[in-house]
């Protein structure tokens, strides 16, 4: 366990950096996903895309530099580089739907062994909408799933998702603060665990089954 | 061909029960002007087609918040509490809709096209009595056009006629909004005269616009 | 019969051109239906759409002032007026599709009764195509048939084309040198003859059932 | 990310037998230079897809006479005589598509869209072999997507990343066609630095270009 929060965001996005190649074009969900952005590795080049109308996104702007005119996805303030383009709907996701983003890194409620995703609605509790999630899920190349471990101690990865499902069997890529998770079609392997974790834990904290390779490494951060 | 009239001009075209399509992404190139109007006028049992109900006290989400929407189609309403609240009240109906399929049924109801086949929330609680087809081996839902009575619309930049530039990322839904409804009517920052935009920054070309307003510079300004 | 070509070509050109009205969006066919243009009246401004992408299309350039980058439908240098819009085919057949053209003039080689047209092949002979004509016929709110009245004395108005459709009964009015058709529920009503010609003359030109009502009018051109 | 490159560079892109997608319309838009370089390859039994087969010496009609196409799917073949003689003596499979059909054939493939239902070609021998569906007691054909090889495009000015802005109508098809193949290639009429386009003039956002080779000022220049 890594009972510090920010810690654990941290690992999840700085591991993630890692899976972005030169020239790839990019989608991050709101919230922990957004952080991936700040660890990406010197000299590699990324092109992030917003699905409310930019590829090329750039950093947030410096208070009082504010262009009203340039949001992201959660309406928050944004900039642009040099080589963006802005567009409508329609056509940001024909970029997403049309298999033309690369990576997409999104947040979770649940995932499971299957590649099933949960993360738009909790039937009478919390009930947001699936903005883009479902489209960028279904359409981006690989798609990753950046969350911490448990919720509350409970886990999050799981045999078979409970709650409604963003998209079935999409899902590439599992990231948490305690090991990397790659989804095949035999299952879940596990990939790489957090220097100060053990399989075993990995596993206590894990509702899924695991298929446990030989040369799994230490997440490199 | 001069289209630019006094707001009174169009307060007679709003009653109660319509549908309306407005402009916007979390605010951003929302119509903040005609969205004034339509709590001045206290029209009723709107149906409103968004991206998302924004928030209580900016864009779209202050008619939500003043109870006059009987209905929205939507991808998104996390950002405005009260919408959550008047959906588990049963005081409002709320459609979700993956924002990449909304924005194409719009544009098919644009477009004459029948409908769509997306591959979007297929095997999720979104396939529900929708009609799946099955092209080459993949499962896709049929989803329908949409339409309204009125689009309203926020244009940076609006010549005489109606020829529409946007910003940034406030084009969104804007310009596909403009090709669905039976009338018309964009707010614009600014007007020009006919012949100061290129033919090529026509993002909506000015045969689909109604009416003009003049608008101010954008919610905080 | 009116045996002058030009003469004939003129009659139904100046014909159509009273059909438009002030603010209209419509689409002229390649050949005859071009001619229209120069027979709008004074005072009604149109707005010509060209389907490889225009609005507000203008007259041909004076020569040696073609832009080899503004050309029409049929590949021939135009210009384009200051309120007008330059887009995509997908957006240009998004507004013909979309109900958006008002008025479109096509030629035909068959016209019926039932309002079908066949005007893009002669299995074995001429295949030039359809291009956009299939669209226009179904998207245009008006369709209005511009065409001589028979080709080398045969009826080209029939009963039931022969030829492969275009368009099955999307047709509104048929204009030829002799007289003006309305496309009606119960057929084919006469509406207007040219002023040198007879009901009987035009009857034995037509291969259709003509309804003949009591107030024919002399074409007014 | 500075994607221009000398021709020859990707001159072993080109095989025998590929699927190529050509933008232009009547050659206005086309990028001859491709076009000259695919001459002199001599590729043969392209597939090539596009809106119509221009002219036998100028556009893409230069390889339809040159005899290294074995099908177009295209609008419109009447403007080259060569494509309707070599199709009537069997060299030659032509599949003729209605033009609004065509664009969102391949607009469709382009946006991961399993198909759209257009009106057009109802009732018509277009529908042959094609799955009807009644939405709301209208009649649609379900047409299917379209991809292709490589994406050969005309950017009037092109900045060094791929973003691309049409000047008149020689947009056309060209920003439709580079979402729909796995290559995308732009000769350029003029390149200019990363920057000097707005992100608003990106008509093609760059992130869908591989390669950017430097054209002529058009054909006749």
């Amino acid at each position: 366990m890594i009972p510090n929060q920010e810690l654990a965001k941290e690992i999840i996005a700085k591991r993630i950096a890692k899976e972005l190649k030169d020239g790839q074009l990019v989608n991050l969900g709101i919230g922990l996903p957004t952080l991936v952005a700040n660890y990406v590795p010197e000299g590699v080049h990324i092109i992030f895309q917003s699905e409310n109308g930019m590829v090329g996104m750039g950093p947030a702007p410096e208070k009082g530099k504010e262009d009203k005119n340039i949001t992201n996805a959660g309406g928050m303030p944004v900039t642009i580089m040099p080589f963006g383009a802005f567009f409508d709907s329609a056509t940001s996701f024909a970029l997403i739907r049309g298999g033309h983003v690369d990576i997409t890194v999104l947040g979770a409620l649940e995932v499971d062994q299957e590649g099933n995703l949960a993360n738009w609605i909790i039937p009478g509790k919390m009930v947001p909408g699936m903005g883009g999630a479902m489209d960028l899920v279904v359409g981006a190349r690989k798609v990753i799933v950046a969350m911490q471990h448990t919720s509350k101690g409970q886990p999050k990865i799981l045999k078979k998702c409970r709650l409604p499902l963003t998209a079935k069997a999409e899902v590439n890529m599992i990231v948490t603060e305690l090991c990397v998770l790659e989804v095949t079609d035999k299952g879940l392997v596990l990939r790489e665990i957090y220097k100060d974790t053990t399989i075993d834990e990995v596993k206590s904290l894990t509702e899924a089954d695991l298929i446990i390779p030989e040369d799994i490494k230490i997440m490199d951060i | 061909m001069n289209k630019v009239v006094d707001i009174e001009k169009i307060k007679p075209f709003f009653k109660d029960g319509m549908t309306l399509m407005i402009g916007g992404f979390l605010a951003c190139g929302t119509p903040e002007k005609l969205i004034d109007m339509l709590l001045e006028l206290n029209v009723k049992d709107l149906t409103i087609i968004a991206n998302d109900t924004s928030f209580p006290d900016r864009g779209l989400g202050r008619l939500v918040v003043n109870g006059q929407v009987k209905k929205v189609i939507v991808s998104h309403i996390g950002t405005n509490p009260e919408t959550g609240r008047l959906m588990n009240e049963g005081k409002l109906e709320v459609e979700l809709c993956p924002q990449g399929t909304l924005i194409e049924r719009i544009r098919a109801g644009g477009s004459g096209l029948g409908g769509v086949l997306t591959p979007t929330g297929v095997g999720t609680i979104v396939e529900e009595g929708k009609q799946k087809l099955t092209i080459n081996g993949k499962e896709y839902l049929l989803e329908l056009p949409l339409r309204a009575d009125v689009a309203l619309i926020k244009g940076s930049i609006v010549d005489e006629f109606g020829n529409t530039f946007y910003k940034g990322t406030t084009r969104n839904f804007n310009p596909i909004i403009a090709f669905a409804a039976d009338t018309v009517i964009v707010e614009a920052e600014e007007i020009v005269k006919v012949g100061e935009l290129r033919p090529e920054d026509a993002m909506t070309p000015g045969v689909l616009v109604d009416y003009i307003i003049k608008g101010g510079e954008g919610f905080d300004s």
